[in-house]
Formats: C-alpha cells, structure tokens, sequence
C-alpha cells in the first residue's frame, strides 16, 4: 500500500505535464506540500514529445531538465506516476481525492540500467512515439523519463518475457506480483493540469487521415523531426519511407470548426510556422512548405518569427481552407483541392506528406472531476468561484502555448497557496 | 423477424413506366423477401426535388413535403414514412426538420395545408428505404436471406449526394461511406473500392448543364472501370439515370466505350435473395446486365 | 564544522563491477584521493547501500562524500545527503555507457574511471557545506508598481494569501487603462457581450483591505536593497516621501498606446472622426450606452469603419513590428457598442488577420451575429471630407481597391507599447565591450547620456549598479525570454505583470498579474531562508568574496547577469546574496579569483583538472578537458552514454554550472599541465540564446576569445581551447564533436607541456 | 454616396433570400468553392458571393449566373465550419434574382426549374415526357426536332425499357385531389409573397 502523508494544507496537483510540474514545483518552493498525480509513466507531459518550441527553436527537454532538477532536490513533493484521480470528494479547503495507480511492475530498485529491456522480445506500440514506432514490452518511456525507471507493459504478464525480464534484473526490481491498488488522501486545494490531447484527426474526413498513410497530424510530425523520434529525425513519409520534401500543412484541422472544435487552439499557426523550420532544416534550398490558413495567428512578437517564415522562399501561404484531400494511389503523393480566397483561384497541389494542424481538445473531458466544475462550451475549465477551491491550469483552463500555460499554472498555484495558508490560519499552524 | 409495415412514399420516378419503373418493380420484390409491407401514402405528390427552387420558392416547395407528409400521418398513423428516392427523401425530410425547429415555417405551412384539407403534425420519422435496410435488418440479418449469392461479381457502390448528405446513414461519413459496400459484400458479391463513391453526377442540372454534367458522369464511370468494376449500384433514381443513360452521350463527347450496367441495390438483393430476372426488373436497364441475369437465371 | 573525513564509496552495479577493476578504483581513492574510508558495495543506490552510507556518516563522523557511480542527475534523491558534501564520479555514462565494450578499451576505460575518482575525491575535498546566509531576513510585504488591473489583480491575489501590500500608482485613481473603458471584452462564457471592467470592483475591494496600502500621485523614487530587504523611497506629487520596507516588487506598469499621430496618412489629426481605440471608447464613455455622435458636428453616426493593425505589424521600420494581441477583440467589442444600441449602423473591421484565440471565437462569431461585417483587406489611406471620411483600401478577397466614402467614424486599432522605463542593456553591452577593450559603444552611450539628449523616464528608480530599471527585451517589453519560465526575471524579486511584459488583453493581465504575485511570495519566502530561485533552486550556497585580494576592476558587478553586485563607498563589489543566482558568472570574471562558493569554486575545479593523470607526450593518451555546462551539455553528454554513443576515452568531463563560471585560470592550469586541449560546451547565445543565466555562455566566448595571447606565450596551438554551443538533444552531435577534436588533437600533436 | 460596403444589400437578402441572414456569418475561408463539383463553372463560387453581399455589389451577384451552377450536391453545407446552408442560400438568391427577373437571358437551368416547377404544379407530380420534350422545344420548334431527334435513341431505350411512357402525352400521372393541391400552393405563394415582397 502506498502511503501518502497529506493534509488539508496540501495542495493536490494533477496532470505532470509542463503545467502541472509548474504548480506544484512553484507552490512547493514557496513552502507548500504537494502531491503530484500522472496518469503516464514518467513526467513531462506534450511537451516532452515536442522536438523544438517556437518562436526561439529551443528545446523542451531543455526546460524539463531545469524541472526536474527543481524536483528532485525538493522534498515537498510527492510524485506519483502511472495515476489517475477517480474521484474527488469534500468541499473547499478538505478534499478527499480517491487515486488509482496502476502496476508498474517496476519498484525503486531500478537503476534504469535496461538490462530487463534486452532480455526480452515482444514488442509494443510506442505511446510517446504516438505509436510511429514500437518499443520493448520492459521500457523506458524516454530518454529524459522521470522517474528514471522502467515500466512493464502489462501484456508482458503471464508471458515468457515476463520471467526473462526478471531474470535479467540483479537487483530485485522487478516485481511482476504488482497490483492496481486505489489510496485516498486528504488536499486543501486542487489544480487540474491535465493538459489537451491532440483531436481525433480521423473525424476530419475529407482530409483522409484515416484512409490516407502520408496525412500525418502536427504532434505527429514533432516526433518524425526529433532526433529522439521513430526515424531519428528524418523527416520520412510513412508509405514508403521517402524523404518528404514538399510538405503541405492544413491550419484548423478540427479547430474553428462548428463541426468538430467551437474554438481556435491558438497554438496551431506558430506550430505549422516552425514546422516549415524543421523542413529546412532537413533539406535546405530542395525543402518546400506550404500552409493553407484561414487567418495566421501570430500573436504579439510571434509576429516577428512569422514574418520571417514569410520572407523565406520556401514557404507559400495559401488563405484557404483546403476542401479535401486524396492520395495518389500509385505514386502515394497527397493532392490537395480547394479555392485560394485571395482573388479566387483553383488548386489541385500535390505534396510528399501533408501534415495537419490538429487542433487542442482538453482532456478535462470524460476525466473524473466533480460533478459541479464549472467549464466552457468546449470543456476547459473556467475560473469560477463554483469551483471552489479546485483550479483548472494550462490547458486544461484554456488553449494555450507553453509560455502562457506556465504563467496560467503559476497562477493556479498562487490561488491553491491561499486556500491552504486560509486552512492554515484556521488550524492554527 | 417479425412482418414490417412501413408508409411508402414512391415519387414521380417510381411509378409505373416512369424513369425508374425498375426501381418501384425491384423494391416490391425486395419486401415481399424481406417480409416488408409498403402501405403507399394516396394521393402523395411530386416533392419538388431540389430543381424546384426557381419558380417554386421557398414555402411552396416546403409545402409539396408537408402535404405528402400530412396524407401519409393521416392515412399511416404510427408508421415511419419511407421513400426510396433521393431527393424525395432529401426534400421532404429537410421540410419536417424545418417545421419542427421553426414554428413560423411550421404555422406558414400549415396554413396552406388547410387549403388541401390537411394539418402537418409532425409524428412520423423520414426515412430512405438503405435506412431501413440498415438499421431495421443490419448486414448480419441481410445477409440471412441471400440464397443466389453474387458470385465473382465486382461492383463499384456509387452512393452519390443527397442519400449522403447533408443527412445521410447515422454513423456513416460523407466522405466515405460503406453502407452499400457492406450491403454488396452481403450479397456475395466483391465492393470495388474507388474513389467517385460520392461524387455528384450532376443530375440536377442533365438536362440544363449536359457538357457539364456529363463530365461528372465520365469520371465517375472512369474510376469504376479502372478499380475493376463490371457494375455500378446506386440507391438513388437520378444518379441510376444520370449514369446509365448519358453512357452514349459521353462516350460521344470523349470517344470512350463506356457500357457499364448501373442498377439498384434493390435489384442485387433481390437476385440474391433469388429472384428472378423479371422481378428484379433487369429488363428495365438500358444497358443489360448480363452477368446478373446469368446469376439470376441459375 | 567538525575535522574533514572523506570517505569514498564505489558502485559495482550496473556492470560497473564487470567493465571496471573497482579493486583498484579503491585503491586509488584510499592512496591518491586520501579518502580516510572507502568501500566497494554491489548495489550502491539501494537502501541497504545508502543506510551503509547514513551510517558512516553517523557512526564514522564522515563529513565529505565522494560517490562514484552513476551520473548526478541519476539517483539524486538517494545520494541527496543534505548534511555532508557530497561529489559523484560519473563511471557509468561517464564512462562504462559511452566507451565500447571491449578488451582493447579495457586499459583506456579503467584509465578514465580512475581519473574519475581522483577527481571526485579532490573537488570533495574542495567543498564545505554551506551554511546558509545568516544575514537572511524578509518581510513579508509587497511592493506593487502600478494601480491598473494588473496592479490591482497582484494586490488583491497576495493579499488573500496573507500577505501585506504597498501599491503604488502614478495617477490620482486606481483603474488605469481599465478605467478609460466603456466596457471590457468577456473573459467567460458565453463570449457574447461586452462586459462591464471590474475596475469599480476591486478598487473597492482594495480599499476595504487592511493588508493593502495605496499611494496614489505617487512613484517610487528610489528602491534599495535585495528581496527579503527591499528600501522603497516613495515620493508623491504633494512633495511627501514615506519609505516601506518590502520583501518583493510585482512591477505592472501597463503599456501606453501607440501614437496615432505617427499616422497621418490613416487621417489622424487631420479629422476629428479619425479615433484611436482610446478616443472610441472616451466617446463611448461619454455617450454613456447612448447613441455616439460624431465628433466633428456631434452629427448622427450611420457607419463607423474599424482599420485593424493600424501602426502595427509594420516592416517599414517606421512602426511597430509586432502584433499587440488584444485589438481585434476590442474592436469586435467597439463594433458592438453600435450595434447593440442600434443595429442599423453600418460597422465594417478590415482586417489583415482576424486574431482572437481561444473562445474568442465566440466573440467573432457574436459579433458577426449581431450584423458587424468583416472585410480582408489593407487600408492604404483614409481622407478627411467634410463631416465624413474616405477610407481607401484593397478587398484582397475580391481584389478591388475599394472606397468606402462616407464613414462617419474610423477607429484605429493602434498598439500597446510598454511603459517599462530606461533601457538599461545599452550601458551594460557598452561596459562589456569596454571591458572587453572596445570602446566604441561606450562613447555611443555617453553621448545618448550629454546635455540636452531626452532620456527615459525610470519606472523603478532602481539604485542598481547596472541601471534603475528591469533589463528589457525586444521592442521594449520586461518579458523573460524563456518559454519554459515566464517569470525568470534577470533581477531576482522584481516581477513584470501584464501588458508591460508583454501586449495583452485583460484576460491574460490578471492572470499574469497573479502569477507575477506569486513569484514574488516565493521570492520572499526564499529570501527568509538564503534560498535560491530557479534554476538553481534551493542552492544554499552564495558568492564569498575576499576583499583583500579585489583590484576593483568591476568585471564582476559588470557581468553578473542579475544585477546582484553593487559597490560599496570604497568601490568595492558589493553583493547582494538574495538577488544572486548562484551562476558562478562573477567568479569567472575575476581576474584574482577572490570569488567563490562553499561548494563550487576556483579550487574545486581548479584541484580536480589538476588530479587527472596525464601520460606523457609519448604515451599517445592525450588529454582533453570538458568544460559542460550542467543545464544542457552533461544531460546530452549523459543521454549520449544512455544511447550507447562512444567517445573518446582521452577526454574528462567536468560539469560546471554555466560557462559564465570559467575562469580562465582554469584553462592555464590544464595547459600548463600537460593537457593537450580544453573544450568548453556552453549553450546558445544570441538573440535566441538559450543560456540559462542570461550571459554566460556568451561572455565565455568573449574571454576565451582573448586566451590567444596566453597560447601564444605557451607557443600552444589556438585549436588547444575551442568553445562550442551544445543543445540539450545533441546526444549525436556532441559525440561527434568529441571524437572529431580529439582526432584534430592527434593532428596537431601532443602538447609540448607535459611534464613540468 | 455609394452603397460599397454599406448594409442594404446585407440586409435585403438577410430579408428576401432563403437562409439569407446566414450570409454575414461566413469567415471566407473558401472550403465550399473548393467543395463545388461544378467548381470550375462558377464566376463567382458561394464564399465570394458572400464576400460581394457584404461589399453591395447587388447587380453583379443577382445577374450572376454562378449560383445556377448549383447542383444541390451538399458538399459545401457538410463541410462548412460555420454551418452555412449554403446549397438553400444559393438556391435563394437564384430564386430571387428569378423573381426580380434580372436572370441573365436563356440561363438554361433557369428555364428548366421554371418548368420542372410549372411541370409538377400542374399535376401534382412530374411528368416525365413533357419535361424533357419542354427541354428539347426551348428554342423553337425546328431546334426541338432536332435536339428530340439526337436523344431518340435514348427516348426509344427508355420506352423499351418501360420507362417512359409516350402516353403520358395525354394526361398521364398526377394527383386526385388536384384543387385542394393548387389552392395549397396559391396560398403557400401567398404567404410567401406577404414575408419577402418584392418591392
């Protein structure tokens, strides 16, 4: 059994992607006690599955060491990985939340010294990969994973592998008698940083991403651009493992759509603006781009990066939302067909890959939260005082790029600070 | 399964040596299998199709529906009212969704409706007969019934617009949907996947537009030959038309040698279910299905 | 503290045991590394490994702690005794993981372990814990600079979590640009309607707060001190000063609007229905929900045309470049002031692209539905004529160069430009270069400084030895150029808020504002404990310096990126710990090492480059240093081994804490003894650096860029110290780097300087 | 003082059109001239007309004869992320422009929904054989011989086919109750009429 020592002057932070790492490392540097819920095996989060950030083509990862240095030296928090909250109960300053964690298969033993990882055979989709590629069913999530530990996949029970892993393992880490086991535990107050999750592209059907291998959506690509991703950074087509130099990329894929998302993820259009760095990048001169976009939202000094994309001969700017998209059967190129509005003119363009600029859908949808939370008509969380003494942070509160979710879970962690330091007041300590 | 009832709204093109006098002949036969009642709706009229529009207008197109609508509650109460023609189905569903989200449009039409001695109430569900072959049987139980399965017969399903949009089959896409593919591999024969599944014949305009519309037409039976399609199945009368008539004028116009038959999905099933040629109508194409009739004839 | 007792304890695990003799790494830590007690254990990080560990340190008065291992960013919560000094020896991606598994590399790989430990027990050897500041005070109070809705927001957000406030607002009322408002977009569903300010709101609920007090007509004219310790001179127009002594400052100095007067071609000035979004809504204000007249005649308004970007996103360099964010929903939201009071006024947005984020699509959408029109298109000029005016543009969607000749109204949507003071960087970057030999931007500067030249206006009046107010980045905004940390601030305890940081709307000011509140809560908390802000957070550790040895040369108080050091009256660098980042950035500028920090400094460096054992010139085992920057380079180095990329085993890695913290006298050391070459990996400098602390990498690069006389004097090769810029992902590239400078290494030939 | 970008164009057809007061909400981002089949043969494609309402250029969008193009096939109202019924707009304005009678002259799918209409009206349901001989007779007798003449093959198909019926030249199908039918639609015209006069 997990034991977790927490009080109503402990702040509950869920979601350990850059946001929710944000409030909890932010309020515990100012004194606070935090438990950390992630429902994946390692911290970071989207972010973590980011190849660069616009606008300064920095890397996240960069950021994330920064993090998880702030974590691993503060005592306040307490992490638990492979979580999930199943229910939160009690009202303003003494919650009660109910947490599952799944098995691991893996205890603290662990020197993520990946000799388990060898012993074994079969193979899983890779998750952080979006499944692009497999991994071994003893894995780590990723090279920067915290906690630096391996994970079983759970297909591996009952199986050969399961025992050649454990043989493999010298130092009795791990333990495949492992269980789900559900805890409780008391929080003051709760921030739900439980972040988005790219929209189901296959919805969008004229664009075809469920019929056609060489429509790929934006989180897609970041992992075909990372050195760390399935093609160690090349940008190859799916089909036929080309390279992909003529790349289209579809803005408001999902978003700005009655049909599909109500409103603009926002980060989109900067997304598709660095991605046509990446395409360069890769290929110079023989790379080509071209964004279809209904308005281009560079937003305060984005403006300066998109100007600059602007000036680069090798990316065309189309205002037109493209009508639909087929591939060739033979050749495996993507034409793409519709109107540019600026002066009426036809296309039927033809590219290696196009790749969609899926829009941001919170996962606070279908997550357990309390019945009341008060949300938006696309289900982020708004600030409310119905919601008491329960936050929503990043995007989970609203779309937003990395820059703004910090600021917005900063925020959060401040507003959670004045419920506990009220419950202090009260208990007197 | 129990004996259906539903109301039956035939329109113009299915009625006795009308353009689609195949289709009428087939479904019947395809009911008496499928142990279907059509009760026809009396005196139903002409739904005003798409076409209607300029000299029509608004509310009296709207008003053609409701009256088909008002006779079928009056004459069929408690049944779904059922057409087996596109756009018969289009309009006359896009007018009860109209009269039941605007109460002005409901009242207007009301209002004329009481010149014919009639009142739309609104307690029927609109429906196109590939929704009720789907949702009231599914593929499973079609498939129950095939005693004649189609052999070795390659078919491109051509579902066209206005079965697929803006309503079309729940849970089916616009883009791409597979209900009359499930429906031909049901009756044993092979869907051909291509890529003119739903694009628009442009029967709307045959007669107003031909060059235009025939474009349509050559690249729809273009792609059905080049996927390896002996035969296109549509469930919609202006489509089967469309396609299977202008085949001279298009070969004409591009110097190909088109002769695809075209037929209804009401007639495969009715094979399959081992009909006879004549009950399928087969006779009624005007470019012969051989290999069906061949199948029909074992 | 008590007598030093090292004790050395060597990992077996993780094929440590297999690849490595740790028999003899034993050996070597208990005879060169002088480690009073050393053990071997199979499986070190486990707890019986680390009670081993407690218990000497309890039993055996252990007092330093040299672990060889895995790398410190692995198992750091299990060896974080927080109670003796500890060191790692990286032997296992620092060596097993990234040296190739065979016989021949034996002998070069247990080489490279060994060296590990020695230098693991000499730089432990170098460390004391460290104490803490004992000088470490804080006030649990506030200083907010600016009475706006960010002002307002910070105030009223600290307060309810306990904390006292000073709000200090320029004007004679609270409300700032809010209160020129006739009404505010929404900030909540549904999006639909213009919203009243909550400028009424919270300025009554400031004034019935006891923990916050107002100043109006007031600045701050002078702020001293550290957070924990801020002295703030507040001065108001009556003449009074009061002083108030906080532990931090949220600096939300807001933004003013672009001059629209710049754009007389956009008819500004030249007719009175030429507005800016300022004059709309003092129109609107004034109209009080009423119909707004026409200002030329006060005539009825019958259509008003809004011209978006105007004076924005401008590449003529004669405007602004940037996008300010919030215009198009303001002018949504102005567009409606007219509908909804009438909705037979014609109101047309031309816009280049419509930018409203997030459910500010339902705002457009409303607005749309309530009949305003939306054309794309560029306004190429607007004419007076008589009552009205001509609005020229091309309508890109038709392609027409339309006219509407009859507006009644034209609003210009202008910028948001920052109220954030004097830039101080032109004097920082001309010190630099100064005391880099170059004189030339100090003479710019001086002449921006003479008689008669228009200075800025402080908005801090910081008594900083680097400038009174915050570094500023482009176009002027106080913004933190991180992504990743939006309130790192380049002066530690001083926090920007809203628009001054950034163009906002309302919406993100407030919550910006309260973010900025609670960085400033958390700077006061850590100032009462000495306690570092990211990214070294938590360090305990702060510069000591010895004053004897200062020759007041000033590189310190020039270079540190924080602003952390002023001079006392007798010139000499004065530092102020709780504004200190701990980047080691002052300790690599001075040329007379006075600086340093318990546990990182000169020597603890210095001593371990100095433990390598370095083979003779005819042994061909060069010696290459690492220089690696801990935030980036190491973890790359690190994830490198993790992938199994092998290099060199000629080069030893030590991890520094920026490249800013090199002092050169670290790179005549390795010369001088023998080593054949020195790489320093720091991070990217530039525009887009990504340089934690700010400078570091760069100002690296300027010094090193003047280590070519001391090679000369050595008659050494320039190649026998490079720098190079590392990213964190360069777990491929950074091996090649190695591998290639080794190979130049055994071009150019082993050092001459072993040996001495 | 012109009507450019002013409202009254806006406003009439948010007034006289069918679906009219949806035009305003279009955001241009051209997914329905994309989606068009006949695409190609518009002058004008649905987000542009949009565009020129809002601009008040009334006489180039109602004698454009872009909108006759419109082969009611949906595709733009399914993908349209504003959900515009813009096949009913298209449908409107040309049914507006018909009844202000400024078509341009012999727009053929003009002439042919005017018959189809007149067609149906009269019966109650269509038939067949008078609509497409009324098609071939269009421009005069002699052009109809010939125009009937080149599509004999497919009549005589048809009729072998039992699918057209030369019967239905006198008389054929149509509903009983044809006086309640035409006084329903004279009224429904009425109605129509008394909510969107034409000035």
């Amino acid at each position: 059994m997990t034991d977790i020592i927490a009080t109503n002057q402990t702040i509950l932070v869920v979601g350990g992607g850059i946001s929710g790492m944000t409030a909890a490392l932010e309020a515990a540097e100012c004194g606070k006690n935090v438990v950390l819920v992630e429902k994946n095996p390692a911290l970071g989060g989207r972010v973590s599955q980011l190849y660069r950030y616009f606008p300064k083509l920095c890397h996240p990862i960069c950021g994330l060491e920064i993090n998880q240095r702030r974590l691993k030296q503060n005592p306040r928090i307490r992490v638990l990985t492979m979580a999930e909250v199943t229910a939160i109960t009690g009202g303003e300053g003494d919650y009660t939340a109910t947490v599952k964690l799944a098995p691991r298969y893996v205890n603290e033993n662990c020197t993520a010294c990946g000799e388990c990882a060898k012993a074994v055979d079969a193979e899983v989709p890779d998750a952080f990969n979006y499944n692009l590629g497999k991994v071994k069913v003893a894995y780590l999530p990723n090279k920067m994973a915290y906690p630096q530990r391996y994970v079983l996949d759970p297909s591996i029970i009952g199986s050969a592998d399961a025992d050649k892993a454990k043989a493999a393992c010298k130092y009795g880490a791990i333990d495949l008698d492992m269980k789900e086991e559900s805890i409780q535990f008391k929080a003051g107050a709760v921030i739900w940083a439980t972040g988005w999750k790219p929209y189901d592209a296959a919805k969008i059907q004229p664009y075809g991403y469920d019929r056609y291998s060489n429509v790929i959506t934006s989180v897609e690509f970041e992992r075909l651009a990372d050195i760390h991703g399935p093609t160690k950074g090349k940008i190859l087509r799916p089909s036929d493992g080309k390279e992909a130099k003529n790349i289209a990329f579809i803005q408001c894929a999902g978003s700005r759509d009655e049909n599909h998302l109500r409103h603009c993820s926002r980060i989109c259009c900067m997304a598709s603006l660095k991605q046509t760095h990446y395409v360069r990048e890769a290929y110079g001169d023989a790379g080509k781009s071209t964004i279809y976009y209904i308005d281009i939202r560079a937003i305060d000094r984005f403006e300066d990066f998109y100007a600059k994309v602007w000036k680069d001969p090798n990316v065309n700017f189309i205002k037109s939302k493209v009508a639909k998209a087929v591939q060739d059967e033979k050749t495996g190129d993507v034409v793409l067909h519709g109107v540019n509005t600026e002066g009426y003119h036809r296309y039927a363009d033809s590219y290696d890959l196009v790749v969609l600029a899926i829009g941001m859908e919170p996962s606070v949808m279908g997550a357990n939260l309390p019945a009341e939370i008060v949300s938006d008509s696309s289900g982020f969380i708004e600030a409310d005082p119905a919601n008491h003494a329960f936050f929503g942070a990043g995007c989970a509160s609203n779309p937003l790029d990395v820059n703004r979710a910090v600021q917005s879970a900063t925020a959060s962690a401040l507003r959670a600070i004045q419920v506990v330091n009220r419950v202090a007041r009260v208990e007197g300590n | 399964m129990a004996k259906k009832t539903y109301s039956f709204y035939p329109g113009c093109s299915s009625q006795t040596k009308a353009s689609s006098d195949n289709y009428l002949k087939s479904t019947n036969s395809m009911c008496k299998y499928l142990d279907i009642e059509l009760k026809e709706v009396p005196d139903w009229n002409c739904c005003g199709a798409s076409i209607g529009y300029a000299e029509g207008g608004e509310l009296p197109r709207l008003a053609l529906s409701a009256r088909t609508i008002a006779l079928s509650e009056k004459a069929n109460p408690g049944m779904d009212l059922v057409a087996t023609c596109a756009a018969c189905w289009l309009s006359t569903r896009e007018a009860k969704e109209r009269m039941d989200h605007n109460t002005q449009t409901r009242n207007d039409a009301n209002e004329a409706l009481k010149e014919a001695g009639l009142v739309y109430q609104g307690t029927q569900n609109v429906r196109h007969m590939a929704e009720v072959l789907v949702e009231d049987f599914g593929f499973d139980e079609l498939k129950k019934g095939v005693k004649n399965p189609l052999r070795d017969l390659k078919i491109a399903g051509y579902v066209g617009c206005q079965t697929n949009r803006p309503f079309g089959i729940e849970g089916e896409s616009f883009e791409n949907p597979v209900y009359l593919d499930n429906i031909i591999e049901a009756m044993g024969a092979e869907a051909v996947p291509y890529d003119q599944k739903v694009t628009c014949c442009g029967g709307a305009l045959a007669f107003s537009e031909p060059e235009k519309s025939q474009k349509q037409i050559k690249d729809i039976i273009e792609s059905a030959y080049d996927h390896g399609a002996e035969m296109i199945v549509t469930p919609c009368p202006l489509c089967q038309a469309n396609v299977e008539i202008y085949q001279g004028e298009v070969n004409k116009r591009y110097g190909t040698k088109f002769n695809i038959p075209v037929l209804y999905y009401s007639q495969l099933i009715t094979i399959a279910y081992g009909g006879t040629a004549k009950e399928a109508a087969l006779d009624g194409q005007l470019v012969r299905s051989t290999k069906l009739e061949e199948i029909a004839s074992k | 503290m008590a007598d030093m007792k090292v004790a050395a304890y060597i990992c077996q695990g993780c094929g440590l045991g297999d690849r490595l003799d740790t028999a003899a790494l034993a050996g070597v830590a208990k005879k060169e590394g002088k480690a009073a007690l050393v053990r071997e254990h199979a499986f070190l990080c486990n707890a019986e490994g680390v009670k081993m560990i407690r218990d000497d340190i309890s039993n055996e008065a252990v007092t330093h702690v040299m672990i060889g291992a895995c790398s410190r960013r692995a198992k750091t919560e299990a060896f974080g005794f927080t109670d003796v000094c500890v060191s790692r020896a990286n032997l296992r991606e620092g060596v097993i993981w990234c040296q190739p598994e065979t016989d021949e590399a034996r002998e070069t790989t247990q080489e490279m372990a060994e060296d590990y430990i020695r230098m693991g027990c000499a730089e432990v050897k170098k460390m004391t814990l460290p104490a803490g500041d004992p000088a470490a005070v804080t006030e649990r109070r506030l200083l907010v600079v600016g009475g706006g809705v960010s002002g307002m927001t910070a105030a009223l957000e600290a307060s309810k979590a306990g904390y006292q406030v000073a709000l200090v607002e320029k004007s004679g009322a609270l409300g700032g640009w809010a209160a020129k408002l006739h009404k505010r977009t929404p900030g909540k569903s549904p999006y639909a309607d213009p919203q009243d300010t909550p400028v009424a709101e919270m300025a009554a609920a400031i004034e019935a707060d006891a923990n916050i007090k107002v100043y109006l007509d007031a600045i701050t004219s002078k702020i001293g001190g550290a957070p924990g310790r801020f002295e703030v001179e507040i001065s108001t127009e009556s003449g009074s000063t009061a002083t108030e002594k906080v532990g931090a400052i949220v600096q939300a100095t807001g933004f003013s609007l672009y001059d629209a007067n710049n754009l007389p071609e956009l008819g500004y000035g030249k007719s009175a229905n030429v507005v800016d979004q300022a004059g709309l809504e003092a129109l609107a204000k004034a109209a009080g929900g009423g119909a707004i007249k026409r200002p030329s005649d006060g005539g009825e308004v019958k259509r008003v045309v809004f011209v978006q970007c105007a004076g924005q996103r401008d590449d003529t360099g004669k405007h602004l470049a940037y996008c300010s964010g919030s215009c198009c929903l303001t002018s949504v939201k102005q567009a409606m002031y007219f509908k909804d009071a009438n909705p037979d006024i014609d109101t047309v947005v031309i816009y280049s692209d419509l930018r409203m984020p997030g459910n500010g699509e339902d705002f457009y959408r409303s607005g749309q539905t309530k009949g305003v029109t939306f054309t794309k298109g560029k306004v190429s000029g607007v004419e007076a004529t008589g009552n009205q005016c001509k609005v020229n543009f091309h309508d890109v969607i038709l392609n027409d160069q339309a006219v509407i000749d009859d507006a009644d109204l034209v609003v210009l949507a202008t910028g948001q430009v920052p109220n954030s003071g004097v830039d101080i960087d032109t004097k920082l970057k001309a010190e630099i270069a100064a005391a880099g030999g170059d004189n030339s931007l100090m003479e710019a500067y001086n002449a921006s400084q003479a008689e008669g030249a228009v200075k800025p206006i402080s908005m801090l009046n910081l008594n900083y030895r680097q400038g009174p107010d915050v570094p500023q980045l482009k176009y002027g905004f106080t913004d933190s150029h991180f992504i990743c940390f939006p309130y790192e601030t380049r002066r530690t305890g001083i926090y920007a808020a809203g628009p001054v940081r950034r163009p906002m709307d309302m919406v993100q000011a407030m919550e910006d504002a309260t973010g900025a509140a609670m960085k400033a809560i958390q700077a006061i908390e850590n100032a009462g404990l000495g306690r570092a802000a990211h990214p070294r957070s938590g360090d305990l550790s702060y510069p000591i310096f010895r004053r004897e040895g200062c020759t007041q040369c000033k590189r310190c108080t020039v270079e540190c990126p924080f602003g952390a050091i002023d001079e006392d009256e007798q010139r000499f660098p004065l530092f102020n710990q709780a504004r200190c980042r701990r980047c080691g950035t002052c300790m690599g500028a001075c040329p007379v090492r006075v600086i340093s920090f318990e546990n990182y400094s000169v020597e603890t460096v210095g001593s371990q480059l100095k433990a390598v054992d370095v083979p003779d010139e005819f042994s061909e085992k060069p010696r290459i240093l690492v220089l690696a920057c801990e935030n980036d380079a190491y973890p790359a180095l690190d994830m490198a081994a993790m992938n199994r990329n092998v290099y060199s085993a000629f080069v030893r890695v030590i991890p520094v804490r920026c490249l800013g913290s090199v002092n050169t006298i670290w790179i005549n050391d390795a010369l001088s003894n023998g080593y054949d070459g020195v790489m320093m990996m720091g991070c990217k400098h530039g525009d887009d650096y990504q340089c934690h602390f700010v400078k570091g990498s760069e100002l690296a690069g300027i010094r090193m860029s003047k280590i070519g006389d001391t090679l000369k004097n050595m008659a050494l090769e320039e190649e026998r110290v490079s720098t190079f810029e590392v990213a964190i992902t360069d777990i491929e590239r950074v091996p090649q780097l190695i591998n290639d400078y080794a190979a130049l290494i055994q071009k150019i030939g082993m050092s001459p300087m072993k040996g001495f | 003082m012109s009507d450019k970008y002013r409202n009254n164009f806006l406003r009439e057809v948010e007034e006289k059109v069918e679906e009219g007061h949806w035009v305003k909400m279009c955001m241009q981002c051209g997914v329905c001239a994309g989606s068009c089949p006949f695409g190609p043969h518009w002058a004008h494609p649905p987000q542009e007309i949009f565009m020129m309402i809002r601009a008040g250029k009334r006489e180039e969008v109602l004698t454009s004869d872009s909108m006759w193009m419109c082969t009611s096939c949906y595709n733009c109202i399914v993908r349209c992320p504003r959900k515009l019924p813009i096949t009913h707009i298209m449908h409107g304005l040309a049914n507006y422009a018909h009844r202000l009678g400024i078509v341009p002259k012999n727009q053929p799918t003009e002439h042919f929904a005017t018959l189809f209409w007149n067609n149906l009206a009269q019966t109650g349901r269509v038939n067949e054989l008078k609509l497409s001989l009324g098609i071939y007779f269009r421009d005069g007798f002699a052009q109809g011989v010939k125009n009937a003449m080149a599509m004999q093959s497919v009549g005589l198909g048809m009729v072998k086919a039992k699918r057209l019926n030369p019967m239905e030249l006198f008389g054929g199908h149509g509903v009983k109750d044809k006086s309640g039918f035409h006084a329903m639609l004279k009224k429904a015209r009425e109605i129509e009429d008394r909510r969107k006069p034409i000035a």
